[in-house]
């Protein structure tokens, strides 16, 4: 049985001829000539479709989305908090959006003036001593802090140091960003606490040991209590400490990772700062560092020279930077989020940063405290929670034969996007719940009210769970058929 | 408290709950030493009037020049109907459509998106964006080592004539993995990459060759014979291709006898502001064979319980997170509000509109090489078919004469001295279909001015 | 029983002392006092909530809506065509959108030219010799017109006319607007075939006749045929003619009121020049004028001296329209809105223009001729359809007991919004069907087909139509009870 | 064919399926005679980008001054998130909520917003917008006379203290009816309506008074007594109200004994820009008893088949649609958008914010006029407690200072000469929580200078 799509593709609304007219230029009366064995000789099968057709179709699919905007979002690891509008506003101004990456100093000083404050910012949250913010994401920025290890390393003469140690609990990028560094991952183990475990830790380090990535709080979701025997361990080792920032939004004000000794940090902007995640992305991953890999940012970052009304702003590059482990975007990075992220820090000011740990850190033990109530079971029950936590579903599993993937899709049932779910690997059928502090007391009882009535339909109804989602657009997707059966692109004939 | 909901009553109602004395109680975990003194670095917060007022100010500094600088960034044209829905919550605030359910527009845009994107290159299959079209070309590197058996040597041909940003981001992001990079010159009189210079790679071991087009130079390549010469050696061939220009050049899916076999750029030109260098996205195809070592999401197309089609992420074990250190790519977080921009800027352009956007640059960038080059001092580099940029020598150096044309609110192209000192005193000059007839007399009338008052070196 | 609402009233998300304070001004130190007579005792109930509560409450409410950009709209009379986002681009352009109305001419002259270019296109699409941009919507610009009616005569010292001739057929505003300018709407009736029954209008005409206000193509969707004889005979008593011109769309580029000998027109440029409707505003009501009624045009109108680059242009006052019937908007009207009908207007252009009224035309006939191959009735049948066309449905309601209303209603479940229904008055059980120019066969196609059905749906399952919506947030809501039960407001407890 | 999306196939199985040989033939009907000739006067359609272009050279004309003018239209900060919301199709795009069922985004909206009209007025009813603030108070007059069933005059008393352009409109829009409006002096000391003057008025049959408060001038009136005075004699009060005041002003429903019966303003400094003039939105409020003389659209909340809770328009018995020649009024659209916008304001606001607005609203006045009438030739005209707006009296022509103003990019006030030649050279000044401590010493730096250059009379 096949049934008819929720909303047609935009193909479907094309036909021979039809266009968009409005937005295309007058024809040219002379253009010249391409050579004919470089031309194009058919046209691209690209829609063929009316304004109208694109506005109505763009529209109803973005109907189709939960988002914040929209619906309570707590989706663990990811900082799904309101992304204000004014950050967005300001980012859109006409001279942001019209200036060229490559204009000249004199069309910059504007932009650079907030690019310099914003690293300046960035320095004294983490407690850092330099800052570059080109990295586009957070898996950028791990990339940039990995390169920036062995560029030390390297610049030493310590050329057999290849090993990234990373905890069991690590993000999937970690490991992933030692490899692509040409780096070799060594994983170890954490304790039933959820901290790293120390003997494994000390067996693991060596002559070998490039650094260790730990992300605090972990994607357990608890802070890491050890990391003065950490730092300790690795350094003594040789290696350096490099701090998964992703979940800043949960100590900001707090501790600061260069306070702790670490050498690197990379910053998730688009999660602590509240830029929009934009159904996947842009981000930002700006990294920090300590005295040691000072000479290694990557290029470029912005100076200043002179103060107040006689300050001048330029880019550095390779000349200023000789050590610099290089260039890792075109030009300088995710410019428009940046400009939202030094927004929204504005807007925060000293005061409102610390308030941003603090009351995630609450909404997220409040949250962790009703669920246990209502019957939850949390996989670190001994432990506070930081700005996230999870709960362990292995039991209802066990017994009602429901899944955390059947509670996931049927909290969509009751309007709530799912946490994350099978995320860390390291706790079975887990949903990693993290609130953010821009959600309110209301909001969270809903959702423990939703929590509790699934726990009830597993009893009596676990079918129901089963089949879920029942009120969204599809219900649940064959995920086995999408990966066995590839069906990546439309094929339409070409005009 | 800006942004957050919590009145006193609600505070103490959670802590009660939670059974702490305070919210500091709850940081209690946390070793006494390392904690931090208050953040006295942060200025005080600002009201969104004050920071807009703030913004205003900063936004007026830079003004809004002339521009004719391309290299690697258009200016083009965007249908206000693009971030008006790109802007709506349901698409700006949403994350990666994990709950595939829940983000069925998200899921579905993408969808379209990779169609648009095969068909625009001629490639298979295209993933949902990584970062920009510098770090698409690294990533293309290390997939061609992955995708190419027959090749044990990590050996990429880079020609000089490719984008330097490219080329220094591929040099910073593969030499960690050991990949070897080596330049191809170009010939001086056309500015196109040297087909010559290959014989001295005749019998190696070569792992990729990298053919951009047009390439920095805004010159058309030969990219049938380097295509053929790549795949005669066993060679994968990485196209780097500027979208706009792919209305009217071949799709590289179709160079040569076998076609590229991954297609890269940056789909800035498709409807992304130029917003200062980002965000943008860049674009990666190839064929089916090699999807399983595309980094980067992608989404099929699936049913579901009821046999209604929907979407899903698909492929999900070349990732980092289900594969973890043996993923293709640590690429997570890409690009996804871009990419969605450059799907509703194709729908609206079509292939025609597409077509007549690439036809009214060229117009534009002929005249404005025919008006500069007209003025003594300014003579043409390169003797090649071109799309909209070009490169125009000068008889005394460019940064002066840069500046000068800043002063008058001109932003004049991108100065070559530093990357291709061999040129001797160049810019770089684009204009897009954004610049009309008035805007290339204005820059004309001022390089008049600004070459009498700047000294020859 | 009392189910929940859909989404909650704003005010349910309050709680006293929450508040989106990034966007409250900072706390003054000193406050210049007011006198404790004049001073608010009591803050006013309004909401208390975050800023992200106001996003998530209004983007969700927006939701509820059907709109143009995510439905068919074919509501007769209305012109729901699409509205481009480049004239919302353009009026919401920072010089613009921060100028004082009373700001400097200095300050002024690229807005006054628009107006002014607006003012002169308008002229000649309607083949009048001035126009008046402030009327804020049609009912506004009728006003203006009957006002100037009334003071043409009475500066004639024709004191005696003072009735407006109105036929049937008219829209509810015309009458009402007669009353409102101190005049008696005198009803005349229409023929069988949907022109004004001349017969009766001769009758009426007479030394009281201030003026007709004919609507054309009338509201029964057909062109009136006989104006050369309706202009005469009203001419020839005395009176003048006026032409409502919300229904302009039809016969753009294909007849001018000015031409057809009319005094006075309004346009609908929310309609005809697709500027939003906004969910019931704002409007723009522009009035034209003929020679007659020249010196009466209500204040302000835009001036322009000198030509070419040299132009500048001004307000006229009252020293220069002496006779003017004055002021009607407390600035000059919605600039905003006229804004986006002058960007409407440039981009169709010349071409653009009688493409308008030759596709509205074309849809509105090839709809009428599919749904009467359907089985639908026309009111009209021997006429060739206007813009848009009446479909009467009284032998269905008489046969199978289903109204206008519970198709109508039907209609929203199969994804396209409700034509007018029971307008106009004169024909029972009636759909005002307008698909206007901008929407596609296919869309017109899928319309006949939920048409199509639904007649089915009549015959075998009335109760489906008779208990329709099914599928809209709520179900038929209780109009009596709205009106017999008032509850108008939300009284929350004061703060 | 811009915003058309028909194929020539398109029209070809059209028109046959009409019957009809081309679209001329669907024009047939029109008498031959009356068939117009090319619109020659209108100029080639532009594309968007063209449209574009001009508008931003139109736009660069009009620059962007520095605002001190008010006079009943006031620059206040605007949340982003209102026109992000605003702005979203299913709000822009709408129509009139005939089809309650598929409209309760903007029926429910519209019920908050009578909500909260009603609890900042302290009336019991509001409907959902009419024109503008002008239009409001000639529909209140109009209204009055309706719900007034005592009086037979149709005589209302406007003082000469309410806003010029409000009292004009009024004039205009309700003299085909008959009202007689007669004006009331204001107290050359204090700009305040004079209470003495009413005595003329005592024993006669007045319909309604209006009270503007604060008043043209910025001044608060004594509304009690005005209030009190009125309905001792029969009279309605007509409250016309600034709503960023009533945040720290005592509400129209409180108003003297009663209260006042009919409350209208023009809602723009609610999240409204300038934009020249308009689109802004009129409020009106009223007494239950009243409701049915009120004009306008009113949303009543009520239940769905299924007892759910929703929302329709309501009393449509009023309106000219249903009631014809009899209804309330001629108004059909209004202005449902900004109305919209206000709601969302009001939300972010909320009392305690409007409060702070209103707070710096009086400050930066109070500042501003400091400023200025230390200058010699500056003085303020009126004694009395001000909101945020004030009289200045100068010793030279008002015109040629605010005409240098503007050549220093500061729009420097309202002229009263025309409206109030009484007055002498006099300007009325504004200065919102827009207005910086910066921007103040930037428009008295500017009249210092100006007063230099420009003579005395
Ligand atoms: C702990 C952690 N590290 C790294 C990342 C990678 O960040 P991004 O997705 O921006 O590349 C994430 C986010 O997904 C994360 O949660
Ligand atoms: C024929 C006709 N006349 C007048 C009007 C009144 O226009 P408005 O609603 O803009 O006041 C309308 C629109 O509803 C109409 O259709």
């Amino acid at each position: 049985m096949t049934l008819p799509m929720v909303e047609p593709l935009i193909y479907d609304y094309g036909r021979a001829g039809r266009g968009a007219r409005g937005q295309w230029p007058a024809a040219e009366s002379v253009v010249p000539a391409v050579p004919a064995a470089l031309r194009r000789a058919r046209r691209a099968a690209l829609p063929e479709v009316s304004e109208l057709d694109v506005v109505r179709h763009y529209t109803r699919l973005s109907q189709l989305n939960f988002s914040i905007d929209t619906h309570f979002y707590p989706l663990g690891s990811c900082t799904m908090k309101y992304n204000p509008r004014a950050c967005n506003a300001a980012a859109l101004l006409p001279e942001f959006l019209g200036r060229h990456p490559l204009a000249s100093t004199r069309h910059s000083q504007g932009f650079l003036a907030c690019m310099f404050e914003l690293q300046e910012m960035l320095k004294e949250v983490t407690g850092m001593q330099g800052v570059a913010l080109t990295p586009m994401a957070g898996a950028h920025g791990e990339f940039a802090g990995v390169a920036m290890i062995r560029a030390y390393h390297r610049a030493r003469g310590d050329l057999a140091r290849n090993e990234i140690i990373v905890p069991t609990a690590a993000h999937g990028t970690n490991p992933a960003t030692a490899t692509m560094c040409g780096c070799v991952a060594r994983e170890v183990g954490v304790g039933p606490d959820g901290d790293v475990d120390l003997v494994a830790l000390r067996a693991a380090v060596g002559p070998k040991t490039a650094g260790i990535m730990l992300t605090n709080p972990s994607t357990l979701g608890v802070f890491e209590r050890h990391i003065p025997e950490i730092a300790r361990i690795v350094h003594d080792a040789g290696g350096l400490l490099y701090y998964d920032g992703a979940n800043l939004n949960a100590i900001l004000g707090k501790v600061r990772p260069g306070d702790m000794e670490f050498d690197v940090i990379h910053m998730n902007l688009h999660k602590t700062f509240s830029t929009p995640h934009g159904g996947g992305g842009p981000g930002a991953g700006a990294v920090g560092v300590g005295p040691r890999l000072l000479p290694y940012l990557p290029l470029p970052v912005v100076a200043r020279s002179g103060e107040g009304d006689a300050a001048r702003y330029r880019w550095l590059g390779e000349q200023d930077l000789p050590q610099s482990i290089g260039r890792l975007t075109g030009f300088n990075g995710n410019a428009g989020v940046l400009l939202r992220a030094y927004v929204y820090m504005r807007m925060l000011g000293r005061d409102g940063m610390s308030r941003v740990g603090e009351y995630a850190t609450l909404n997220s033990n409040y949250l962790l405290a009703r669920l246990q109530q209502a019957g939850f079971i949390a996989a670190y029950p001994q432990r506070r929670a930081s700005h996230e936590f999870i709960l362990t579903l292995k039991a209802l599993a066990q017994q009602q034969g429901v899944t955390a993937m059947d509670v996931a899709k049927r909290l969509l049932d009751f309007g709530f996007h799912a946490p994350t779910t099978y995320f860390p690997l390291l706790v079975p059928e887990c949903l990693l719940i993290e609130p953010t502090e821009t959600e309110s007391k209301e909001t969270l009882d809903a959702f423990v009210a939703a929590m509790a009535e699934i726990l009830r339909e597993a009893a009596s109804d676990p079918d129901t769970l089963r089949g879920a989602p029942h009120t969204m657009p599809v219900r649940r997707l064959d995920d086995v058929r999408a990966a066995r059966e590839l069906d990546l692109a439309h094929r339409p004939a070409a005009a | 408290m800006p942004f957050i909901p919590h009145t006193e009553a609600d505070v103490a109602e959670m802590l009660a709950a939670i059974g702490a004395p305070n919210i500091e109680a709850l940081f209690a975990e946390i070793p006494r030493e390392l904690r931090t003194r208050a953040l006295t670095g942060i200025p005080e917060g600002l009201n969104e009037q004050q920071v807009m007022q703030l913004m205003y100010a900063r936004a007026r500094m830079d003004g809004r020049p002339l521009n004719f600088i391309g290299a690697g960034a258009y200016e083009h044209h965007i249908p206000a109907a693009v971030w008006a829905i790109v802007s709506r919550g349901e698409f700006y605030s949403a994350y990666t459509p994990y709950q595939a359910e829940a983000s069925q527009g998200t899921l579905q845009t993408i969808y379209e998106y990779q169609s648009m994107i095969t068909a625009l290159t001629g490639a298979e299959v295209a993933n949902a964006s990584v970062y920009d079209g510098a770090t698409a070309v690294s990533e293309a590197c290390l997939m061609a080592v992955r995708a190419n058996r027959k090749s044990t040597a990590a050996r990429v041909l880079l020609p000089r004539a490719v984008h330097p940003h490219y080329r220094a981001v591929t040099q910073a992001s593969t030499g960690g993995q050991g990949l070897k990079l080596e330049e191809l010159p170009y010939v001086r009189e056309r500015g196109q990459t040297a087909v010559d210079a290959l014989a001295a790679y005749a019998d190696q071991d070569i792992t990729a060759l990298v053919i951009q087009q047009p390439n920095f130079f805004g010159v058309l390549e030969d990219v049938d014979a380097l295509s053929d010469w790549a795949h005669a050696r066993g060679a994968l061939v990485i196209a780097v291709v500027n979208p706009t220009s792919l209305a009217v050049l071949k799709a590289p899916g179709l160079w040569g006898q076998r076609g590229a076999d991954i297609v890269v750029g940056d789909g800035q030109p498709l409807g992304c502001p130029l917003s200062s260098g980002g965000p943008y996205f860049g674009f990666m195809a190839t064929r089916m064979e090699y999807v399983r070592q595309m980094p980067g999401r992608i989404v099929g197309r699936t049913v579901d319980l009821d046999g209604r089609p929907g979407f899903t992420l698909t492929l999900q074990a070349r990732e980092q997170h289900i594969r973890r250190g043996k993923a293709t790519s640590n690429i997570c977080t890409n690009q996804g509000l871009l990419m969605i921009a450059g799907t509703i800027y194709l729908s609206l352009m079509g292939a025609a509109g597409l077509e007549r956007v690439a036809h009214a640059c060229m117009a534009r960038t002929a005249e404005l090489v025919a008006a500069l080059a007209r003025l003594p001092g300014v003579r043409t580099a390169f003797s090649s078919a071109r799309f909209h940029e070009a490169v125009l020598l000068l008889d005394r150096p460019a940064a002066p004469v840069l500046e000068a044309l800043a002063a008058r609110g001109i932003e004049g192209g991108f100065d070559l001295s530093v990357n291709y000192p061999e040129l001797g005193p160049a810019l770089l000059v684009c204009a897009t279909e954004a610049r009309s007839a008035a805007d290339i007399a204005a820059y004309a009338a001022a390089m008049a001015e600004v070459l009498k008052a700047v000294r020859v070196a």
